[in-house]
């Protein structure tokens, strides 16, 4: 192979407190991919800022095509061709998808902006993802998914020669995926090289002919996928062997029905859903993005309107009620897809973190004031149980990581002993560490007889974890699986169906 | 989607709402009085809504970048406060001495930009503290005394070109300007992107900081020459100039569909009708000799409505993204 | 550091001050004379301010007093009016005067003062509610009452029916509703005119000028304007002249104008004979009556509850020759 | 990260008390600013150290004060309102009104409290459940209200009104008139229900993030109203007082200069204008120094523009240092 394109050598970064890389060395050849793997913290996205232009390193040098470069905006990084595809999308959803696109690189005519031009270029770009939006629609009329098409054609503009892939299909339908590695093979055919940063294993191996493994902010190993398993792949991530366990799922025998959902339906969101929750049970709720999961989800809370149907909650003694909005805090936990935004109060401590959702049983003898002593006994009872790993109650969640951030909200809800757990993505960008830890939880949650109903876009994850699968599309659950099925099926159900129905919307 | 669909009607009304009610207003005017709905009387609210719409102008690029000035009125007042005592002690002529107005204007707004962007202080904060600042500074410059300016920029206020007073076709030209502004050149469509959310502007690559300070310098600019305007427009410059000309614009800019979460809003045509809706208002109250402390509140039930109606405009948005809350 | 910053400014001001003080240390036979103005947007309150120091010093060399004038100004606002009163007879001044920016809330504090055995003058504001000690000012209503009386006079001689338009002041200020009530019940007695519009002006140049660019628009067979001052009074010109109905008298356009104030801007106009008839308004004699109101009152003496100074008329033809205008010293 | 080694308790011992000097160091700055003008003050100006004067300070401050506690509550949410004062002063001309044409002062003094309750209500409905931006909806009220109260005074102050309200609302307790009393006890059980109360908590996690208050259960949008009715209740109280303490009511005695007054005595108070931190006695100190800030320089025979200069820097100053210490840690 000839030599590297991009050369990132001896590059090093300190936070305050972390070495967030020591000393790391990385090389992208022309027309290939490498796949960057690590754990959250392992410093694969500092490194990916200081290639972008994000973050300045504090040492170490950049070369491109045998140049030195040293990006200070990244203004100056895609001016010499370095692309970054973030994994959450960096649009602004009030101005056209022209905008969006040409947004740092405008054509322009005597100082104006020449838009017959700009719009030639970003219809190229498009067309190349096999996509042709009216570039004025705003974009955030667009499908979240439909959005990524548009931060994806945006490194299409213009010449970048090394594009970055952060996380890319978080958000995309198994069709657009699909569409993503074919736009990635013709990208690496032109000789662009890409890096392509991913927890999606299996990803890798389609998308990637190298990989690169970091760890605490080094680099531990560097090899061709053809000579690696994915074994080997977790083991170096976490350097060691015991999360490698999470592939293994463990018979249940489910309790009494605790609650029916009987034709709920909310206007463009929920389709005449119905289905029961058995306690002590993990149901997979799986779909694609948009089908309704979340919308679901939140339904259920009674955090959304519901135009049409009942949720009826069946009590120990047999007798059944219909579960009001009011109510429905005080018998489900819900784990929001994006804890930073919906779940966690960053600058609090873990404390208030913790007792948010329960104050009402943490009041002083029925009085409106709360019991100071019991919230901290009861907090601390619930980090160790959790084993969340903090300098005291009294951290500001801001300050914890991923992991222990996702288990501050599990507790939270915990506390209020749910019997009735919704965690919609309960592991997005967690590391595979934390990864086990939140599954051990869920597994605890369903063993102490809590009835689970799990969402997330890895199948592997729901599959290791459900005792009964629950298909959506479009608002609709379609079909049921048991424990048995496989992947194949659930793949088809959701997306086959969507096939069709995507032309429609 | 069908919950897009419910909205388009709404959109439409909500778009084109407060033009109805323009309207209507200038209807009833109408019917009161004859000599409202005249050519003459047209050109004179054109003439007198013409600083209050540069004003605005000034501020809109603020508010787009979803920040907040409401500091002009001082700034028109210390920067005029200078050039008037130019003029009038150092017997500069009006030129050179607006030019340092506008200057001072600028320099001004640079200040806001500074606070803002450099000490990283609120931009409502800032500015209510440059607004307390610029207005002692002005009444300590021109010792709080009303002062007649001379008479050529005086008539420079009554000037007419054709039909039309000059000051009319100078909001004109600045009106146009920053339309061209806004929609042709980056500079613009940075504005919006800031508006959009700081974060991802950086991240995309846009100088957020560069561009946050420059739309202050703006406001300041315009400001200071709204001040000349109005100046021009009394004949003499008094410690209440530019009081209450920090709520009237942000009050101007949201009937005209500016909104305060920033990234929305249009110079051409949504400014000149926020401004047409006020002026026409007080001076239609004028005309049918309404008592006149109905004035404020009629101003602020409109000023109400409108900003009603943007906080709907923001609602159907919210709801097309499917985001809750 | 900004921190630094402040407290620099505040202790360093702080200090400078200091100095002052220290040099004005207490003498026998001081007058601590406490002045609260509502605001500072108008001329006459420098006119008055320095008139009262100068003939203040004056007057106290003959009567072996001096006074110190502790001024304060409130923000346009009652509120902060009536504390920065509070801080006058905290500070124990040996009399009040106060321009009142509310003739109402002004009781309050006299009654605070009253409280604490300070004597307590209102000054050119009346007060609506509480009595005060003494009332020292110009008599608006006479202001009114002769300007009004004028306008019939010059009206009737030249056999003009009027069609008036009422330039209003701001009406939390008693001399503005005074002297409207004034010029009302004069057009009632006489019916020398109508008032076919009200403008209200609040005292800002800006209304100064649309309002009676509006009311001439509304009303064209308006000719004759009362304003309740004549401060600002560029922007009626202006609005004048775009109506092309800026003439002097004789001239078929001419707009009779009768005001109140003869405040600096009004000289001009005056002299070229657009005004007619204004009623001045004697800051200097104002402030110098105060001046000797205050003595006497300290003196002990008896003081008559209102002093009203008297205004003069001011016409296109004497103007120039009358004496002791303030207005002329204060042209900016 | 690296924190993670160490064990839990042991930690706490350490971790806890140097974050709280950080914050309260922070909080100090105005304290000590109080102090230093204070003791210049007394050293400078003749009569200015007597208890008569302390007292006086805070009754010209009790209203004000009052109206920033309500602030504060809405600044926690990540609101704004701006139209205390008019609401204040609106509120105020009815009960005058309503005294002037003979009602009993008790009744007028509930119908003010009604009065701003109700206002109150309009601004927390809008902001609540019509989803308006806060500084919008609070802008436009202002402008309505103080619109209204100026309509129906003919913008002459409402006069009349019998002794005996102000003698009884302006009472001395001792020696300190009620209306200091008020505020004071209003301030301390505000940062009593602040900080140890459901509902103060709500306040604070609603302002800190409102998806994730939602989420967790909090009735987010009565939390919100719940803030503006207060603000509105503490205009009710201002109206009350301002009224008894000028002796009338007019349009006047909410202007907007007083909007601006209000608003930096919580910014100066350390209450954060993107919400979620901020305390009542915070708002009070903030208060008082921006009584004292103008009182000192009356006091000291600056000009008048002085005031205006200083109160702006010390806000920006202020504010700058703030942000300057939320970026350092």
């Amino acid at each position: 192979m000839s030599d590297p394109f991009l050369r990132m050598v001896d590059v090093r970064k300190r936070f305050p407190g972390v070495d967030a890389l020591k000393s790391v060395t990385l090389e992208a050849y022309a027309g290939e991919a490498v796949a960057l793997i690590g754990a959250n913290g392992a410093g694969k996205s500092t490194l990916m800022n200081v290639l972008g232009g994000v973050i300045a390193p504090d040492g170490g040098y950049i070369e491109i095509d045998g140049k030195r470069a040293a990006f200070r905006t990244p203004a100056e990084a895609s001016r010499d061709g370095v692309a970054f595809v973030h994994q959450e999308l960096a649009l602004m959803p009030t101005l056209n998808i022209l905008d969006n696109m040409l947004i740092t690189s405008f054509p322009r005519r005597k100082g104006l902006i020449d838009y017959r031009a700009g719009e030639e270029l970003c219809r190229n770009a498009l067309k190349q993802l096999g996509y042709d939006f009216p570039l004025r629609t705003r974009v955030r009329d667009l499908s979240p998914g439909d959005q990524q098409i548009v931060e994806i054609a945006r490194t299409l503009l213009g010449k970048s020669r090394i594009v970055i892939f952060d996380e890319p299909t978080s958000s995309l339908t198994s069709r657009e995926k699909e569409r993503l590695f074919e736009i990635i093979r013709i990208m690496k055919s032109r000789g662009t090289a890409i890096i392509y940063i991913t927890h999606l294993l299996d990803e890798v191996f389609t998308v990637c002919e190298r990989a690169v493994i970091m760890r605490n902010g080094a680099k531990v190993a560097e090899s061709r996928i053809a000579d690696l398993t994915r074994g080997q792949i977790v083991e170096k991530m976490i350097g060691s062997q015991e999360a490698v366990a999470y592939f293994q799922h463990h018979e249940r025998r489910p309790g009494e029905v605790l609650l029916t959902v009987e034709h709920l339906n909310r206007e463009g969101f929920l389709d005449d859903v119905s289905f029961t929750l058995r306690s002590g049970e993990v149901v997979g709720l799986w779909g694609l993005l948009g089908s309704g999961r979340t919308e679901l989800f939140r339904a259920l809370m009674g955090l959304d309107p519901i135009h049409r149907g009942r949720i009826r909650l069946h009590k120990p003694g047999s007798e059944v009620v219909d579960l009001s909005p009011q109510r429905a805090h005080s018998v489900m936990g819900m784990l929001t897809e994006d804890r930073r935004t919906d779940g966690l109060l960053l600058p609090m401590s873990i404390r208030l973190n913790m007792s948010i959702a329960n104050l009402k049983n943490l009041l002083y003898r029925g009085w409106p004031f709360v019991y100071r002593a019991r919230e901290e006994s009861v907090t601390r009872e619930y980090v160790k149980k959790l084993n969340i790993k903090s300098t005291s109650i009294e951290q500001r969640v801001a300050t914890l990581s991923g992991g222990n951030q996702q288990k501050v909200v599990v507790g939270r809800w915990l506390q209020t002993k749910p019997l009735i757990f919704l965690l919609d993505e309960p592991t997005r960008g967690l590391d595979v560490e934390a990864k086990a830890e939140l599954h051990a939880i869920v597994a605890n949650m369903a063993d102490a007889g809590a009835a689970v109903v799990i969402v997330s876009s890895d199948l592997d994850e729901i599959m290791s974890l459900s005792d009964r699968y629950l298909v959506m599309v479009r608002g609709r659950i379609v079909k049921e699986y048991s424990a048995l099925a496989t992947k194949h099926e659930l793949l088809a159900t959701a997306s086959g169906i969507s096939a069709q129905a995507e032309g429609v919307g | 989607m069908a919950a897009k669909e419910r909205f388009t009607l709404g959109r439409f009304l909500l778009s084109y709402g407060f033009v109805l009610t323009l309207i209507a207003i200038v209807v009833l005017c109408s019917i009161a009085s004859p000599a409202f709905f005249t050519f003459k009387n047209a050109l004179f609210i054109l003439h007198a809504s013409a600083p209050t719409m540069i004003l605005a102008t000034g501020v809109a690029f603020v508010l787009m970048t979803g920040k907040m000035d409401i500091s002009i009125g001082s700034t028109a007042y210390l920067s005029a406060g200078v050039g008037i005592m130019l003029m009038v002690h150092a017997h500069m002529s009006p030129l050179p001495a607006c030019l340092i107005i506008f200057a001072i204007g600028a320099l001004l707004g640079a200040v806001n930009g500074f606070i803002v962007v450099v000490l990283r202080v609120n931009p409502l904060i800032t500015t209510l503290g440059t607004f307390f600042t610029f207005r002692g500074l002005a009444l300590q410059i021109t010792n709080s005394l009303t002062i007649s300016i001379p008479s050529d920029l005086g008539e420079f206020g009554s000037i007419r070109v054709g039909p039309f007073f000059l000051d009319t076709l100078i909001a004109g030209v600045v009106l146009a300007a920053y339309h061209l502004v806004h929609t042709r050149t980056v500079f613009g469509r940075y504005v919006m992107a800031v508006g959009n959310g700081v974060d991802v502007a950086q991240k995309v690559g846009v100088p957020v900081d560069r561009t946050t300070f420059l739309t202050f310098v703006l406001a300041g600019l315009m400001a200071s020459v709204g001040g000349v305007l109005t100046m021009a427009q009394v004949g003499s410059i008094s410690p209440s100039l530019g009081q209450g000309y920090e709520f009237t614009a942000i009050a101007l800019l949201v009937i005209g569909g500016v909104s305060l979460f920033g990234g929305e809003g249009t110079i051409l045509p949504g400014i000149v009708l926020g401004a047409l809706t006020l002026t026409i208002i007080q001076s239609g109250l004028n005309f049918v000799g309404a008592s006149p402390f109905v004035y404020p509140l009629v101003r602020g039930g409109i000023i109400f409505v409108a900003m009603y109606a943007d906080s709907l405009k923001n609602a159907v948005a919210r709801k097309v993204r499917l985001i809750p809350e | 550091m900004p921190k630094l910053r402040i407290l620099c400014s505040v202790v360093s001001a702080v200090l400078m001050l200091t100095a002052g003080q220290a040099l004005a240390a207490p003498k026998p036979k001081v007058i601590r004379v406490g002045v609260s103005y509502n605001e500072k947007i108008h001329s006459q309150i420098q006119a008055w301010t320095d008139e009262m120091e100068k003939f203040g010093k004056a007057y106290g060399q003959q009567h072996n007093v001096s006074f110190k004038w502790i001024v304060n100004v409130a923000n346009g606002d009652p509120s902060t009016q009536a504390s920065n009163i509070q801080d006058l007879i905290n500070q124990h001044v040996d009399v009040i005067v106060a321009r009142a920016e509310d003739a109402a809330a002004i009781g309050a504090s006299i009654d605070a003062a009253h409280k604490a055995h300070i004597p307590f003058i209102t000054f050119d504001r009346q007060s609506s509610t509480v009595q005060p000690d003494v009332h020292v000012g110009g008599d608006s209503f006479a202001q009114g009452i002769t300007a009004a009386n004028a306008a019939v006079e010059l009206l009737k001689k030249n056999g003009v029916q009027g069609k008036a338009i009422e330039l209003l002041g701001d009406l939390k200020d008693m001399n503005a509703v005074l002297r409207s009530q004034a010029w009302h019940q004069v057009e009632a007695a006489s019916k020398a005119w109508t008032t076919v519009a009200q403008v209200p002006t609040d005292w800002k140049p800006e209304n100064f000028y649309t309002g009676t660019a509006n009311a001439l628009a509304a009303h064209p067979e308006a000719n004759v304007i009362f304003a309740a001052s004549d401060f600002a009074f560029d922007g009626v010109l202006k609005a004048l002249k775009e109506a092309n109905r800026l003439a002097p008298a004789g001239d078929p356009r001419h707009v009779w104008m009768f005001t109140c104030d003869v405040q600096p801007q009004a000289l001009e106009p005056l002299t070229k004979g657009y005004i007619d008839v204004a009623a001045s308004y004697e800051a200097y004699a104002q402030a110098d009556a105060l001046v000797t109101v205050i003595a006497e009152l300290l003196a002990g003496q008896k003081v008559q509850g209102t002093h009203l100074v008297p205004g003069r008329l001011f016409t296109p033809q004497n103007t120039a020759a009358m004496p002791a205008v303030w207005s002329r010293d204060y042209k900016d | 990260m690296a924190i993670h080694s160490l064990p839990t308790e042991a930690s706490e011992v350490l971790a806890a008390p140097q974050r709280d000097l950080k914050g309260r160091a922070f909080r100090l700055i105005p304290v000590a600013l109080l102090i230093v003008i204070l003791g210049v003050l007394s050293a400078v100006v003749p009569y200015f150290l007597s208890l008569n004067n302390f007292i006086s300070i805070l009754m010209q401050s009790a209203a004000l004060g009052l109206m920033a506690l309500g602030l504060t509550a809405v600044l926690i949410t990540g609101g704004i309102d701006l139209s205390i004062p008019s609401l204040m002063s609106f509120s105020a001309v009815l009960g005058a009104m309503y005294m002037k044409a003979g009602g009993s002062p008790v009744v007028a003094s509930f119908l003010m409290l009604a009065v701003a309750l109700a206002g109150g209500c309009v601004n927390g409905l809008a902001v609540a459940w019509l989803k308006m931006i806060p500084f919008v909806v609070t802008l436009s009220t202002m402008a309505v209200f103080s619109g209204a109260s100026i309509w129906i005074t003919n913008a002459v102050s409402v006069t009349g009104i019998p002794r005996r309200f102000i003698t009884t609302v302006m009472a001395d307790v001792g020696v300190i008139p009620i209306p200091v009393i008020v505020f004071v006890v209003m301030t301390l059980l505000m940062q009593l229900l602040l900080t140890r109360s459901l509902y103060g908590r709500w306040l604070y996690a609603v302002g800190t993030n409102i998806r994730a208050a939602r989420v967790s259960g909090i009735p987010t949008q009565r939390v919100l109203f719940g803030a503006y009715v207060f603000s509105g209740l503490a205009a009710g109280l201002a109206a009350i007082i301002t009224t008894a303490w000028l002796g009338t009511a007019g349009g006047t005695i909410g202007s907007e200069g007083v909007v601006l007054d209000v608003v930096s005595s919580a910014v100066l108070g350390g209450v954060s204008i993107y919400g979620g931190a901020g305390t009542a006695v915070g708002a009070f100190v903030g208060t008082i120094l921006i009584k004292l800030i103008s009182n000192s320089l009356n006091f000291l025979q600056a000009s008048y523009y002085l005031v205006l200069v200083t109160k702006g820097v010390v806000i920006v100053a202020f504010v700058a240092v703030d942000s300057l210490f939320r970026r350092k840690s």
